[in-house]
């Protein structure tokens, strides 16, 4: 098998020969870096073979703020290439590349782990819980996301990037058309992640029905948890279709089969089809959890108890329950029958209804209340309006009829950006802004965090507000240029001048990040905003073992109550008890590595050599079978120490930040 | 700090107030009964949204500015309230409501858009097969017996029944000022009836990604009146070449092309709608960067046509 | 986590551990009915795209396919019995149902690839055609499932060889032979609507 | 729980000789009967679908232990989503018609 090694590195782009020396000089730096500082085993340790809930969860944070940073650079690319008409920055090829990896970075390596690492830093502490119901698993779930994160991620230095949109629509994405290996990384690497995350969401769903403290019945958790739990019920439903999607994909193009090819009695739109069914409930799995950040932000910093919790949460499940059914909107367009779009039109819409009661509660459990404009709130406020309109344009997508003249333009992209960053971005930061404190034990710059709150917001709506009316206009979208005639080229300008802003937004958080680390008082308490909820009931940062005594629920917003009604706040010496805890393990990391080599030697289609290194997972697999490796127990002493350390400081410090 | 807060709500209305007073956009301007139907729709729907979005920014505003804290409120302690059923069934029953209003029209505009137009029943329809392939339009005249690339003449006035249908990737065929779009398929018809009202020329294009030409794949449509029709299919008639199965091979290679005009059809041998028809691939001509995987050859339809090197993609 | 036993219960049920990992597990089945039905989904859609190859008619012989279901719903049967034993703490029993179970599993497999390799000879391949290429696809899952499940079985085996009934592998036997009886009810979609429905039609 | 520990595995083979009942049923109406192919597709599905919970409540025990009533609901909730892949999929892809 001859390699054409000028084919095997991508070369003759000035723009990827600069990403390719900065990455390799980003790679000997982090490896001398971490020489010098003799911190490998630390490394090893205390990270690559952690099993807590807690380190898995910021590490998915950390790369998906790096994915993050990747989406958002190829998206600033598309904004510079269309910012004026006939644009000669990148060629047609170079941008389709661009938007493939831009879409499928941000929906399926920035918004799943920044998610899923909150879900696991705060479910677990949310319910009470020492850690999620399968520790190691949950790890394995962190190294394959990673694994797939990386391999999709080298696409495009070694072998090409995937080219066919993020919906990798066929025929287009089949062998007929696409004959690069581009489109294999996209099927393999987006297969091993997805792996991860359908054990992530098994995980959540054991975790949440079994693991609940003392008097946490369903009806007392809070916002977060439940819309988590009902996230992973909807992984648990739609990501097994991505994977028998993606595994066809995989054999039409790496073994020849025809399900999606137009030759041997393929059906192209079957791709479609079966994408969408994962798609759109997909867009449910980043958006719930959203919900629940907001919800928990804006109860706490309007000093009041979510207004309507019961119907809150019916909410949510009829969301869940009706975004199986509403697929085919994604193609009206298709032209099937005028029953089969009535029909999807009418479940579509009904979507609005559930979504509408949870707008509504918000804004009535802020009435009446005391709202403080920290960051997170603000985040939490923004996130309604901006909402709002990313809400009434997806009703009138929903239209059918409507939408075959919305379809696949500017005005879908802008609706959907209009969803995805109030609905998800908004609620990340919102979260991160939040709950940093209860993850690094210190908070996050407030000062820096307002700017950073303004240049994104503004950006945000400065980018894609002027796509609504290039839509109506007539633009489409994934079109590299335009001509000079078409007129549009003022919005387009605008938008990129947005687009320019957010990232400077963006630019804010890493700084705060970093100035935070370096310079911000680590002399908090364990409450620092004056929460309801039981992760504030604990030492900031957690304990690696969370609660000393698990605590006892007795009302929705536990922590609340107990500050209300000054029970359980404090521990007796008496009290304390062995913890039984797990040990680490350095098999995820393993399994992680070597499902990476095995995809990669898929991608490239060595079908032999990838057939042995399958042998490497089935060894993992018999490993775990006979690890009995049963954990550990922390000793009372240890646990005494750990937690007059933290309650003592907390007499010192002052409670209150804003 | 608080009039920042307003600025967010204000930046998001902003679109509103656009939309209102935009009538030359595109979808606002329509010159056909399929494309007035759905603006009816569209502006119907707009009514709703905008009561949405101005109740709910409203009421935002309000609440954030009423209950936002002050050093004035230190001292305020926010109630104890659990939620209110009665509240709660009516923002319930009003998206329920919304939607029934939405739905109702929706569904009438479906089935209409797939029937010959209201006021147009008595014309008969003339037929227009649409083939797309990479990366160009091919319309045929079956009544006619020609067949053009890249436009498409059409006479006003008269319903015309487009049977869609892609040689290679999936196209979508949208010509926004007549109607709403659909897509094109290999082994796969669908139909779009569109009308002209007037003479005139409308622009057309495919919205459904299909790669490296993707950008440059419009066309023109142009509505004659039924006498300047009837001249120009005799003009073509008279003067242009004959299609012939080489030339039609020709081409279905990837490749940007200008106008042009045949007499005869290319579905004198081909229609690519039909389900066991011909597959057309040219795999070799599709390489970009980066390494190749295999090619699977497929014996059946092997089409003889990967003998030159043509192809290549002309607009960058 | 807590190492909290409670003898009244079965032993594979004894430990809060045990019973998480069993829901657990009921959940990755939820998930695989789901898999198994989106391979369903594509074999049905498919199912009439011969593109000019071998139907269904050319290729399936009833007898064989009778003979696999019959092997599968034994096995089925068999490990019903094995996890009947363990309950009563019968390690022998538990062991010869087991490997019985496993045998005929391993019948199965043979079978199978047997009729898959004939149908290549036929001249049937994945390649052939959409409705061969879901076919294989939809009975290749579910045969890796079985192979997956035999080489699983055998180290579940070998453990309780080596460390006799505790609560931990008998929550491994108890998982597999859900995992065991699962594989049977696809196998009874699969000969309903892939042989039995596709030979009618 | 399981009750009897003891004896005779009774429910095992009663399911076992049902399960072969309704696999012989499915073959003779499919085989030897002349039906309308989707008569026959109705009566055979039902019988997979009544063998499968025969399986799932009678070996698998399904609703026993502790989380009984999660797992029927989660198998329920899987059967349901399957189905309205495998129904929702075939109408659409007929185009709706």
């Amino acid at each position: 098998m001859g390699i054409n090694w000028h084919d095997f590195f991508i070369v003759g782009n000035p723009l990827i020969l600069g990403s390719q020396i900065a990455i390799v000089l980003t790679m000997v730096g982090i490896v001398a870096g971490i020489t010098y500082l003799k911190k490998w085993k630390w490394l090893w340790r205390e990270w690559l073979t952690t099993v807590d809930h807690k380190r898995i969860g910021i590490m998915y944070i950390l790369s998906g703020v790096l994915m993050f940073f990747r989406g958002g650079v190829d998206g600033l690319l598309m904004k510079a290439q269309t910012s004026r008409p006939e644009m000669k920055f990148l060629d047609a090829q170079h941008y389709n590349e661009i938007f493939t990896t831009h879409g499928v970075i941000m929906i399926l390596f920035a918004a799943m782990p920044l998610l899923i690492g909150l879900m696991n830093v705060v479910v677990p502490l949310q319910i009470g819980a020492r850690d999620v119901a399968f520790p190691q698993l949950n790890a394995l779930s962190f190294w394959l996301f990673f694994s797939g994160a990386m391999l999709f991620n080298i696409s495009f230095v070694v072998g090409g990037s995937p080219d066919a949109g993020w919906t990798a629509y066929f025929p287009l994405a089949g062998k007929e058309f696409t004959p690069g290996i581009g489109n294999n990384y996209y099927a393999v690497a987006l297969q091993i992640a997805g792996i991860g995350t359908l054990m992530t969401g098994i995980n959540f769903i054991v975790t949440v029905l079994k693991m609940r403290t003392k008097g946490m019945t369903l009806m007392r958790m809070p916002m977060f948890t439940w819309t988590s739990f009902i996230a992973s019920v909807i992984i648990v439903a739609s990501f097994p279709i991505f994977t028998v999607a993606l595994a066809l994909m995989t054999f039409d193009r790496i073994f020849g089969t025809h399900f999606f090819t137009i030759s041997g009695g393929g059906m192209d739109m079957m791709w479609a089809n079966l994408f969408w069914l994962w798609g759109h409930p997909e867009v449910y799995i980043v958006v719930l959890p959203a919900f629940g950040m907001f919800s928990e932000v804006i109860s706490t910093f309007s000093r009041k108890r979510l207004f309507g919790y019961n119907s809150m949460v019916f909410s949510i499940v009829g969301i869940a329950f009706l975004s199986m059914l509403v697929w085919v909107h994604h193609f009206f367009t298709m032209g099937a029958g005028p029953g089969v779009n009535s029909v999807f039109s009418i479940t579509t819409m009904m979507i609005a209804i559930p979504t509408g009661v949870k707008m509504f509660n918000w804004l009535f459990t802020m009435r009446k209340g005391r709202i403080e404009l920290t960051t997170a709130m603000l985040w939490a406020l923004a996130f309604i309006p901006c909402f709002v309109i990313g809400g009434v344009t997806g009703v009138m997508l929903a239209m059918g009829a409507a939408d075959y003249q919305y379809h696949n333009t500017l005005f879908l992209v802008a609706h959907f950006h209009y969803v995805l960053i109030p609905g998800v971005v908004f609620a990340v930061f919102a979260g991160l802004y939040y709950w940093w404190p209860k993850m690094f034990g210190h908070m996050l710059n407030e000062k820096i965090g307002k700017i950073h709150f303004w240049f994104f917001t503004i950006g945000f709506n400065l980018t894609f507000m002027p796509m609504f009316f290039l839509g109506l206009d007539g633009a489409v979208r994934r079109s590299y240029t335009y001509s000079a005639e078409s007129g549009y080229a003022p919005l387009f300008l605008l938008s990129t001048i947005g687009a320019v802003i957010l990232a400077i937004g963006f630019g804010a958080l890493c700084y705060n990040i970093y100035w935070s680390a370096r310079y911000a008082d680590r002399n908090i308490s364990n409450d620092p905003w004056d929460a309801r909820t039981l992760e504030w009931a604990t030492a900031s940062p957690v304990q690696f073992y969370n609660f000393a005594k698990l605590p006892e629920v007795k009302s929705i917003d536990a922590f609340w109550y107990m500050k209300k009604h000054n029970e359980g706040l404090t521990l007796k010496d008496e009290e304390v008890e062995e913890i039984h805890m797990p040990s680490n393990s350095g098999l995820p990391f393993y399994m992680g590595v070597i499902f990476g080599i095995t995809g990669f030697l898929l991608v490239f289609e060595w079908k032999l050599a990838a057939l042995v290194a399958t042998v490497g997972i089935l060894a993992g697999l018999i490993i775990r079978s006979f690890d009995y490796n049963d954990g550990f127990h922390v000793h009372k002493d240890e646990i005494k120490k750990t937690e007059k350390a933290w309650r003592s400081v907390n007499k010192g410090v002052n409670n209150h930040v804003s | 700090m608080f009039k920042k807060g307003y600025l967010i709500p204000l930046l998001a209305f902003l679109p509103v107030l656009l939309l209102s007073g935009c009538n030359k956009m595109v979808v606002f301007d329509p010159k056909g009964p399929a494309a007035r139907d759905i603006l009816g729709l569209i502006n119907w729907s707009l009514v709703f949204m905008l009561i949405v979005v101005v109740v709910v920014f409203g009421l935002f505003g309000y609440i954030v500015w009423k209950y936002r804290a002050t050093s004035k409120n230190k001292d305020y302690v926010p109630p104890e309230e659990h939620g209110s059923t009665k509240l709660e069934i009516i923002w319930t029953a009003i998206p329920i409501l919304i939607v029934i209003a939405l739905t109702i029209p929706t569904v009438n505009t479906i089935y209409k858009l797939e029937k010959v137009p209201a006021g147009y029943e008595d014309k008969k329809p003339i037929t227009i097969n649409v083939t797309s392939a990479d990366w160009k339009w091919i319309f045929s005249y079956p009544e006619q017996g020609i067949e053009t690339v890249n436009y498409v003449n059409i006479p006003a006035g008269t319903p015309v029944k487009f049977k869609l249908t892609s040689a290679g990737t999936m196209q979508s065929f949208w010509v926004p000022a007549l109607g709403g779009q659909k897509y094109t398929m290999n082994k796969m018809e669908t139909q779009l009836y569109l009308t002209a009202d007037n003479p005139g020329e409308f622009l057309g294009r495919n919205t459904n990604f299909n790669g490296k030409g993707y950008a440059d794949m419009e066309f023109t449509v142009e509505a004659k009146s039924s006498k300047d029709f009837e001249k120009w299919v005799k003009e073509v008639k008279a003067n242009a070449p004959k299609l012939t199965e080489k030339k039609y091979n020709e081409l279905l290679k990837p490749t940007h092309l200008g106008r042009e005009t045949f007499t005869g059809t290319h579905l004198a041998w081909v229609d690519h709608g039909k389900m066991n028809s011909k597959t057309y691939t040219n795999p070799e001509l599709y390489k970009v960067h980066g390494v190749q995987g295999k090619i699977f050859k497929d014996e059946e339809n092997n089409t003889e046509m990967n003998d030159s090197n043509g192809g290549e993609h002309n607009g960058n | 986590m807590s190492a909290n036993v409670n003898t009244a219960l079965p032993l594979e049920y004894q430990t809060e551990q045990n019973r998480m990992n069993i829901l657990g597990f009921w959940i990755f089945l939820g998930a695989e009915i789901i898999l198994f039905g989106t391979l369903f989904a594509v074999f049905s859609v498919l199912n009439a795209r011969y593109a000019g190859g071998p139907t269904p008619k050319d290729l399936f012989e009833i007898k064989d396919v009778m003979v696999e279901t019959i092997l599968l719903l034994t096995s089925s049967f068999t490990c019903g019995l094995a996890i009947y034993e363990m309950r009563r703490g019968n390690r022998n029993g538990l062991l010869l149902w087991f490997i019985i179970t496993l045998l005929l599993g391993a019948g199965f497999v043979f079978m199978e690839v047997t009729e898959f390799i004939h149908y290549v000879h036929e001249g049937a391949t994945m390649q052939t055609s959409a409705f061969l290429s879901s076919f294989f696809v939809l009975l290749g899952t579910h045969g890796l499932h079985v192979s997956m499940g035999i080489g699983w079985a055998t180290m579940v085996i070998i453990q309780i060889f080596k460390r006799g009934l505790t609560p931990v592998t008998a929550r491994k036997t108890f998982i597999i032979g859900l995992y065991w009886h699962f594989l049977d009810v696809v196998w009874i979609f699969i000969f309903t609507f892939v042989y039995l429905a596709r030979m009618v039609a | 729980m399981e009750k009897n520990h003891k004896g005779f595995p009774v429910t095992h083979v009663i399911g076992f000789i049902m399960s072969l009942v309704l696999t012989f049923a499915a073959l003779g109406v499919a085989i030897k009967t002349s039906l309308p192919f989707k008569t026959i597709l109705w009566i055979i599905g039902s019988l997979a679908v009544v063998q499968a919970g025969l399986q799932l409540y009678m070996f698998m025990h399904m609703n026993e232990g502790e989380d009984g009533k999660s797992q029927v609901i989660n198998v329920a909730y899987g059967f349901f989503i399957a189905v309205v892949t495998v129904a929702g999929s075939i109408w659409v892809m007929s185009f709706g018609m």
